[in-house]
């Protein structure tokens, strides 16, 4: 399916959802609550059937946390982009969307890990790769004087 | 036939080791020991099957026959015994003779 | 901020019997820890713990330039560095909408089957030795030299070459590159078969790799198994196949694909790759074109801000790079999804129910490279 | 030597079957126990009855010991100790012990063994084999098929019994 | 047995010793000294034995992998072994926390002790043997159940998990295929008609049981490696020490010369099956002979019978090297399948086979 | 009976995939010209490394003691682990302009990662890789290097 | 003489392992670093008890085991004298074997010799 | 390979214990001898320097004719470990557990710029120990990223060389402190 196509389809399908223009994939823009529901549409539509979570992160814009999903049907092989925008930087949290992508639940353990996003619903949320009193190194804010030589 | 040791000083040795396996059979409260007991009283009885047999009947083998049927018999005695301290065991999770009693079908 | 991070409970039945298996373990292949319930020998459940070589990457890479980030790009999966580099350059030449010479592109191609060939055969000698067969190792060790030596005719290093650079390549290849290889696809051919002979259709073998830890096609879609792993599940997950990038669209291969989705089926998906590999060098190599190594670039690159996605096929699967940028000459966040984090989370699947035997063959099977998981 | 040899033996076979029934590790016991039995299949090598010592060896010290520590592998963790057994089992225990090893030895010492005088028959394979398996007077050919039997019945048990175990643990 | 094989007849060389040594002493010293003598012998030659069996491992296996092995230590790379043994007598004894310190440090002792008392029954050369029971198939047997002992405590008593599950696999694995390796040896007893090691020996003068016996000797034959190379724990039965499972498996938590000792014993082992494959199937020390080619024959009588006894023995010492340096590890259930299923049924059939041919009279 | 034959078949087809595979290993076994082993220290005198073999980072020097090294500092910029420090020093020229000129130029061998990024960026091409790969040491300082030999001085030509 | 030389043998190999260890453990170095004497776990301190209950197939094996141990050595006096007596004692081992088969197979059946 | 042949050798020296009596430096001889070489590695690789470590140990460079191709993969029998790789905070203390439960005598091979400093993680990085010898005293340092095997190999020889200047009377292992 091409770009466009792909891209009408959404709209239709999630009207109140953004388009953000000039990117390189199709990118939706959901907010966080719609998020399970947004997930679990794209998965189940016959047309979309997006059932691969080929990476799931995040990014800190300093002011906003945004979750990104990268999606691919692997029976169109066509891609698109889910984002959702978090607000609030003092307890980022969000629907774990592990129950439709089972790959879903460690990449989320890894934002928890990295970002501090919390991920409700999620089975078991852990920190994969810091220690449980470690700081969220990947925020813009963090800091660490001790382990980081800045150059 | 040892050349210098009387049938007596083996007869001891048996003798003393049967009654230490008797004792060890009242005493132990654990099925594996008790077991092991078992064993000890079994073996001096084969002690005794084969000095009599070297030093009274060195002709025949009855003796040397009877304690090899013994060994035979202790080893599947003890396969069976161990087949069910194993699944009592299991069951309770426990092998105390005490807590055994407590066992009711 | 540390009371309200959630601490890991995992909640374990009284009589689970708990056993490590790494960080140091001779079959994890690196410093991964499972947390193996067992059982009798019979496995219950797999817990992974990684992060035992967490090096920050991604944070790393916020702090320098693209041209740098090539070099770190190397040491996540540093059994397939080249497609790493590559995913990288791509991603910042389609940032930049950059044209590559053709040659660069032959060239890359070359060297991503090459590097594939000689992971697999890695992969294979170590595969082997999990599986208790050690002869297998010093066989595949000894093939891979061969290819070893290629690249170290041409980049001056064995394992990580750094050979890719933004817009192209280092510098150019040496003279002899292509006798080399050619050279060396008639050795491999010969023996290639030696490696069916010991340990493929050895019947321990078999027995101990047919119908263990089957992961069906809908598994692997949903755990995100990709590479070989995935296609011995019949997911068709190639990206040189429906995605092309550098010089695959010109080249004739197939798709390897097994739908057993056992341990034996990922294990030949890899041993049918090692022909295909060479299929593919075979067609590319007496045709590069004469040409720049690289195109013209700018001594120091700055994408427009903007999100660019860029995936490759690496030895082992979906390699996925995600640059955030803000205009600058450093990335604004930079991603990486490696193949090896997707595929360990399978593990406790696929493993679930089998022996600890099992286990290794199935985490030998899956193929992990333990700092790409943990980046 | 043999003199020696004989005192060493009984030496172990008593200090260590004592040890077993009074050690409170329980593998310990069954090491002891070893001990003693391959002490006893030295008796026999003594007395030059070699396959009993060998059939020895193998059953009792290669065979039941073994199965013996299999169980206690089973059953019982290293850091576990018996508890000190209730005195008056001591008591009775020892009390049995001592009196009966009194009446016992009382009487074998009264009794007077004699020889029946007969050259000694050599003790070799062939021997062995040829009264085991023969239907006459001295033969053996009846107990030999009989320890088959008994052997099956002993496999049939002890797989009935184990697999019970198991489709209770199933059930419940 | 043509009588040109006598000149290498070492009781003659014994007889001889013993008869100037009661020239010089009493029968109570010359008892003595004779023990002491062949102590001493045996030790060196345990001793070095191992030695060169690890060094030899190391050599087969660097051969067949491409490679030298060992070639920088001493000429040829031979002192190798016995730098490690250095090392390893000046290594740390670690005494395991909570581990049970005396059967901990007895599981050695079994192992060493059950390896050196069935070596002492082996039939190096005509005349050549330390004991020659009448049961001396039968008691390499049972000595070398012993073994089992040892590792069931290394396991247990190191307070590891690793070592735990190793031991019971071992134990499980050893226990199960003795019955195997009894029963193969058992098909040339009936050949034969004797348990004697010497006996065996002779009574293949004529040719070796595993040519004369029919297809069923050599069925034996393989049953008997298999079985063999299974109970004395090495590759591709090793799961009792399966390095990519269990690291090191029932001897995990033992350092310097005590791990040395098992490391030894499996060896020593490995020789002792060798020792007795050889022995009982191939003829031990007797010369290779061709039917009716008298010359050939000659030619074979004239290198001694113990050059014969140790190039059988290790030509099946290279067969298990060979196995283990080629196959993959079987897993503990196929493991207990291969006994139980295949080898036990097979080898049982195979006696019933092998008295009907002796019934018969078919062999050679 | 089917049953049988089919027990009898397995264990031949199992017995010849074994049989393939000791036929690999005693192939190589019987035939020790494959080694393929090098003999590292013994054949030192005739080691030679592939001419493009990163082994260290190398300041070329001529037969007077020049070197091409500017001290403009773009190794030390462009390198992505801090491996190089430029110490310049400023030292009045002939025209009685101050210029900076190289003093020491610190190489850490210990995090070089060999990624040449300093040896293509170099604008005077001052350095090169070496083929030394002998580095191994007691003591972790004795990585740490100074390129510009002692009493260097820049070569002409590279001094525009 | 074999007596004297089986107890020589097992002297020898007493004293070898005995004097080696007594060696080591005189001459080798000593630590006293606590951590260095806990039970290895791929370098992360062990939790839980290291012990395991184990698989019944562990004992089951042995006493099957133990069983077909009985029957071999009740084998061995029959192998030596097969030869020379000949048909009785073939028959004689037909039954015993006969007997014993059905155990093998009865096992065989309750899948007894399938490792759960 | 001759002496004047290897680099470093003034650190050598230093370390070298010298004096002693004569029996005492010919048992001193006889050890060191034995303890050079068979010193046997750990299994022990956390990244991509392991691969190369790898490729010591197979048929092309065959780690074996040193003697120290016996990989033990438990502590208790392993003389060396090799650190080849990338050490981060999560795994130091596993490191210095593993180096606490070796027995006596043991040595370290720092392989590899991550071992040595941190290497390509030296800056930036939040979570990399920057140089082993943070964690475990060091015996024998080889850079590279990652060293070619010959490099290991030579590396090897250094350790050997160093175990040969070590002496009984003094047993006391030689740390990096001595050469500060
Ligand atoms: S080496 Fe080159 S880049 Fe570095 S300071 Fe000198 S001239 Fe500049
Ligand atoms: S090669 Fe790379 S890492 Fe090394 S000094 Fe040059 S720029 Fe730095
Ligand atoms: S030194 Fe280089 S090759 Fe070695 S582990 Fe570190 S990054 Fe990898």
């Amino acid at each position: 399916m091409y770009k466009q196509e792909l891209t009408d389809l959404l709209k239709e399908l999630f009207p109140e959802a953004e388009f953000p223009e000039n990117t390189q994939l199709t990118e939706m823009v959901v907010t966080s609550e719609k998020l399970h529901y947004a997930a679990h549409l794209l998965k189940n539509n016959k047309n979309l059937a997006f059932n691969y979570l080929i990476s799931l992160t995040a990014v800190d814009f300093k002011e906003n946390m945004t979750v990104v999903y990268h999606l691919e049907s692997t029976d169109y092989h066509h891609t698109m982009v889910l984002k959702t925008v978090l607000t609030n930087r003092e307890h980022p949290a969000i629907d774990t969307v592990s129950d439709i992508w089972p790959t879903a639940d460690p990449h989320e353990c890894e934002v928890f890990d990295l970002f501090g996003i919390r991920f409700n619903n999620h089975p078991m949320l852990r920190r994969l790769f810091l220690n449980d009193d470690y700081g969220f190194p990947l925020r813009k804010d963090f800091r660490d004087e001790i382990n980081i030589i800045e150059r | 036939m040892i050349q210098g040791i009387p049938i007596y000083h083996f007869l001891v040795v048996s003798t003393l080791m049967f009654f230490i396996g008797v004792c060890g059979f009242i005493i132990r409260r654990n099925l594996i020991t008790m077991l092991m007991a078992v064993e000890l009283i079994l073996n001096s009885v084969n002690i005794n099957f084969v000095v009599f047999n070297r030093y009274l009947y060195p002709d025949q083998l009855q003796g040397h026959f009877f304690s090899l049927f013994i060994v035979g018999i202790a080893a599947a005695e003890a396969a069976v015994a161990i087949a069910l301290i194993i699944n009592i065991y299991r069951r309770i999770n426990n092998i105390e003779v005490e807590n055994v009693n407590e066992m009711k079908f | 901020m540390s009371e309200e991070i959630i601490k890991n409970i995992i909640v374990r039945e009284n009589e689970d019997y708990i056993i490590n298996m790494g960080p140091q373990h001779p079959s994890t292949h690196g410093v991964l820890r499972l947390e193996v319930c067992l059982q009798g020998e019979t496995v219950k459940y797999i817990i992974p713990h990684i992060g035992y070589i967490h090096r920050g990457i991604e944070k790393m890479c916020e702090a320098i330039t693209y041209q740098q980030i090539i070099h770190l790009t190397d040491r996540m999966d540093y059994l397939s560095a080249h497609m790493n580099n590559e995913a990288v350059c791509l991603c910042v030449e389609n940032a930049l909408q950059v044209e590559v010479p053709e040659r660069v592109k032959y060239i890359r191609t070359i060297l991503d089957e090459l590097n594939r060939l000689a992971s697999h055969q890695l992969w294979w000698s170590a595969f082997g030795m999990d599986l208790g067969a050690l002869t297998t190792f010093f066989y595949g060790l000894r093939d891979r030299e061969m290819i070893l030596d290629i690249f170290e005719e041409s980049f001056g290093s064995r394992l990580l070459h750094s050979f890719n650079a933004p817009g192209g390549l280092m510098h150019d290849v040496h003279p002899n590159f292509q006798k080399g290889i050619k050279d060396f696809i008639t050795y491999f051919r010969k023996k290639l078969p030696e490696y069916d002979q010991l340990l493929t259709g050895n019947v321990i073998f078999q027995q101990r790799a047919k119908g263990i830890g089957i992961m069906s096609r809908e598994k692997a879609i949903a755990y995100g198994v990709t590479g070989p792993s995935g296609r011995g599940s019949g997911f068709s997950c190639d990206l040189r196949k429906y995605a092309p990038y550098s010089a695959y669209d010109k080249v004739q291969f197939n798709e390897i694909l097994y739908t057993e989705g056992d341990t034996l089926a990922r294990y030949k998906v890899r041993m049918d790759e090692m022909w295909e590999s060479m299929n593919i060098i075979e067609q590319l190599v007496d045709n590069i074109p004469e040409g720049d190594y690289t195109a013209k670039m700018k001594p120091i690159i700055k994408l427009p801000a903007g999100e660019y996605f860029q995936r490759v096929e690496t030895a082992r699967g979906e390699l996925a790079v995600y640059i955030v940028s803000d205009g600058n000459k450093t990335p604004y966040r930079m991603k990486f999804r490696s193949p090896n984090f997707s595929n360990l989370f399978v593990m406790n699947e696929l493993a679930a129910g089998g022996k600890i035997a099992d286990l290794i063959a199935i985490s030998g099977s899956l193929d992990l490279v333990i700092p790409d998981i943990d980046r | 030597m043999n003199v020696v040899m004989f005192y060493l033996l009984s030496a172990i076979i008593l200090i260590f079957s004592l040890l077993s029934i009074t050690t409170r590790k329980i593998l310990r016991a069954a090491v002891y126990l070893l001990f003693v039995l391959v002490a006893t299949s030295g008796f026999y090598f003594l007395l030059n009855y070699e396959f009993m010592a060998a059939v020895q060896l193998t059953l009792y010290a290669g065979g039941i010991v073994v199965l013996i520590i299999f169980s206690i592998l089973l059953t019982s963790h290293i850091s576990h100790k018996f508890k000190h057994p209730a005195l008056l089992n001591l008591l009775m225990g020892a009390g049995v012990a001592v009196i009966g090893a009194g009446v016992a030895l009382y009487i074998i010492f009264n009794e007077k063994f004699t020889a029946n005088g007969q050259p000694e028959l050599p003790v070799d394979m062939t021997a062995i084999g040829t009264q085991l398996l023969s239907t006459e007077k001295n033969g053996y050919v009846l107990p030999f098929e009989l320890i088959s039997v008994l052997l099956l019945a002993a496999i049939i048990a002890a797989i009935v019994i184990a697999k019970k175990g198991k489709q209770e643990e199933k059930e419940s | 047995m043509s009588s040109t094989s006598t000149i290498y007849d070492f009781s003659t060389l014994t007889g001889s010793i013993d008869a100037a040594l009661h020239n010089w002493m009493s029968p109570g010293l010359v008892l003595t000294a004779e023990l002491v003598l062949v102590g001493l012998i045996f030790l060196t030659f345990y001793a070095l034995l191992g030695l060169f069996l690890v060094y030899l491992e190391r050599k087969v296996c660097a051969v067949m992998q491409n490679r030298y092995g060992p070639n920088r230590v001493g000429p040829l790379g031979l002192l190798q072994t016995i730098a490690d043994l250095i090392k390893l007598l000046m290594k740390e004894l670690i005494p395991i926390r909570k581990a049970d310190q005396f059967l901990f440090n007895l599981a050695p002792f079994i192992v060493i002790i059950a390896s050196f008392m069935a070596i002492a029954a082996t039939p190096f050369a005509k005349g050549l043997q330390a004991v020659d029971l009448n049961i001396g198939v039968f008691y390499v047997m049972a000595v070398s159940s012993l073994g089992v002992v040892g590792i069931l405590l290394a396991g247990w008593s190191s307070n590891s998990k690793y070592s735990l599950i190793g031991a019971m696999r071992s134990g499980a694995q050893i226990v199960s295929y003795e019955l195997s390796v009894g029963l193969s040896l058992l098909a040339i007893v009936v050949f034969s008609g004797t348990m004697q090691l010497s006996g065996i020996v002779e009574s293949q003068a004529d040719g070796w049981w595993i040519f004369k016996g029919h297809i069923p000797a050599f069925i034996s034959f393989v049953i008997f490696l298999v079985a063999s190379t299974a109970e004395i724990n090495r590759g591709p039965f090793d799961l009792a020490e399966a390095e990519s499972e269990l690291t090191a498996g029932f001897h995990t938590e033992y350092s310097g010369i005590k791990f040395a000792f098992f490391f030894l014993a499996e060896y020593i082992n490995m020789f002792i099956v060798a020792a007795i494959g050889a022995t009982v199937f191939l003829g031990g020390w007797m010369p290779f002979h061709i039917g009716n080619w008298e010359a050939f024959n000659h030619v074979m009588d004239f290198i001694p019978s113990m050059v014969w006894f140790f190039l059988k023995t290790f030509f099946v010492v290279y067969l298990i090297m060979w196995f283990k340096w080629t196959f993959p590890r079987l897993r503990i259930d196929q493991l207990l399948t291969l006994e139980w299923k295949y080898l036990m049924p097979i080898s049982l059939i195979n006696i019933v086979v092998i008295a009907f041919i002796v019934l018969m009279g078919w062999h050679f | 009976m089917n049953m049988i034959f089919n027990y009898i078949r397995e264990i031949f087809r199992a017995i010849s995939s074994l049989w393939a595979g000791m036929r690999i290993t005693g192939k190589y076994f019987v035939s020790p010209g494959q080694i393929v082993t090098q003999k590292y220290p013994e054949n030192r005198a005739t080691l030679k490394m592939q001419e493009r073999f990163k082994g260290e980072i190398i300041m070329p020097h001529d037969e007077n003691n020049q070197h091409r090294c500017t001290g403009c500092g773009i190794c030390e910029m462009n390198c992505p682990n801090g491996s190089i420090e430029i110490l310049t020093n400023r030292v009045p020229n002939a025209d009685g302009k101050t210029e900076r000129i190289i003093d020491k130029h610190i190489y850490h061998l210990s995090m070089c990662t060999f990624c040449g990024l300093c040896v293509k960026t170099c604008p005077s091409d001052a350095l090169a890789f070496g083929q030394e790969f002998e580095h191994a040491v007691f003591d972790r300082k004795k990585l740490t290097k100074v390129l510009n030999q002692p009493g260097s001085s820049l070569k002409k030509e590279a001094k525009q | 003489m074999n007596s004297e030389m089986l107890i020589l043998f097992f002297i020898i190999a007493l004293v070898l392992v005995g004097i080696a260890i007594i060696f080591s453990s005189l001459a080798a170095p000593r630590s006293t670093n606590p951590i260095k004497f806990d039970p290895y776990e791929c370098g992360i301190p062990t939790e839980g008890p290291a012990w395991i209950q184990f698989n019944v197939g562990y004992y089951l094996f042995a006493i099957i085991y133990l069983i077909f141990d009985v029957e071999t050595v009740f084998l061995f006096p029959w192998a030596v004298v097969m030869k020379s007596i000949g048909i009785r004692a073939f028959v004689e081992i037909l039954i015993f074997f006969f007997i014993l088969v059905l155990g093998l197979l009865y096992a065989w059946k309750k899948k007894a010799l399938k490792w759960a | 390979m001759k002496y004047e042949d290897f680099g470093d050798n003034d650190s050598l020296e230093i370390l070298k214990k010298s004096g002693g009596n004569i029996l005492l430096t010919s048992i001193d001889n006889l050890l060191n001898w034995g303890r050079s070489n068979s010193v046997w590695p750990l299994t022990f690789a956390t990244s991509c320097c392991g691969i190369e470590m790898m490729a010591a140990g197979a048929a092309r460079h065959d780690f074996a004719r040193f003697g120290i191709e016996v990989y033990r993969a438990t502590p208790r029998q392993a003389d060396v470990i090799v650190v080849a790789g990338t050490i981060v905070h999560k795994m130091a203390p596993i490191l210095k557990r593993l180096y606490d439960e070796m027995a006596d005598p043991k040595y370290v091979i720092a392989m590899g710029a991550c071992a040595v400093s941190g290497g390509p993680f030296y800056y930036n990085s939040y979570s990399v120990v920057r140089g082993v010898d943070h964690v475990i005293p060091v015996d024998v340092y080889i850079p590279g990223c990652p060293p070619r095997p010959e490099a290991l190999l030579y590396g090897v020889m250094q350790l050997q060389r160093k175990i040969k200047g070590e002496s009984l009377s003094d047993p006391r292992k030689v740390t990096n402190e001595d050469l500060l």
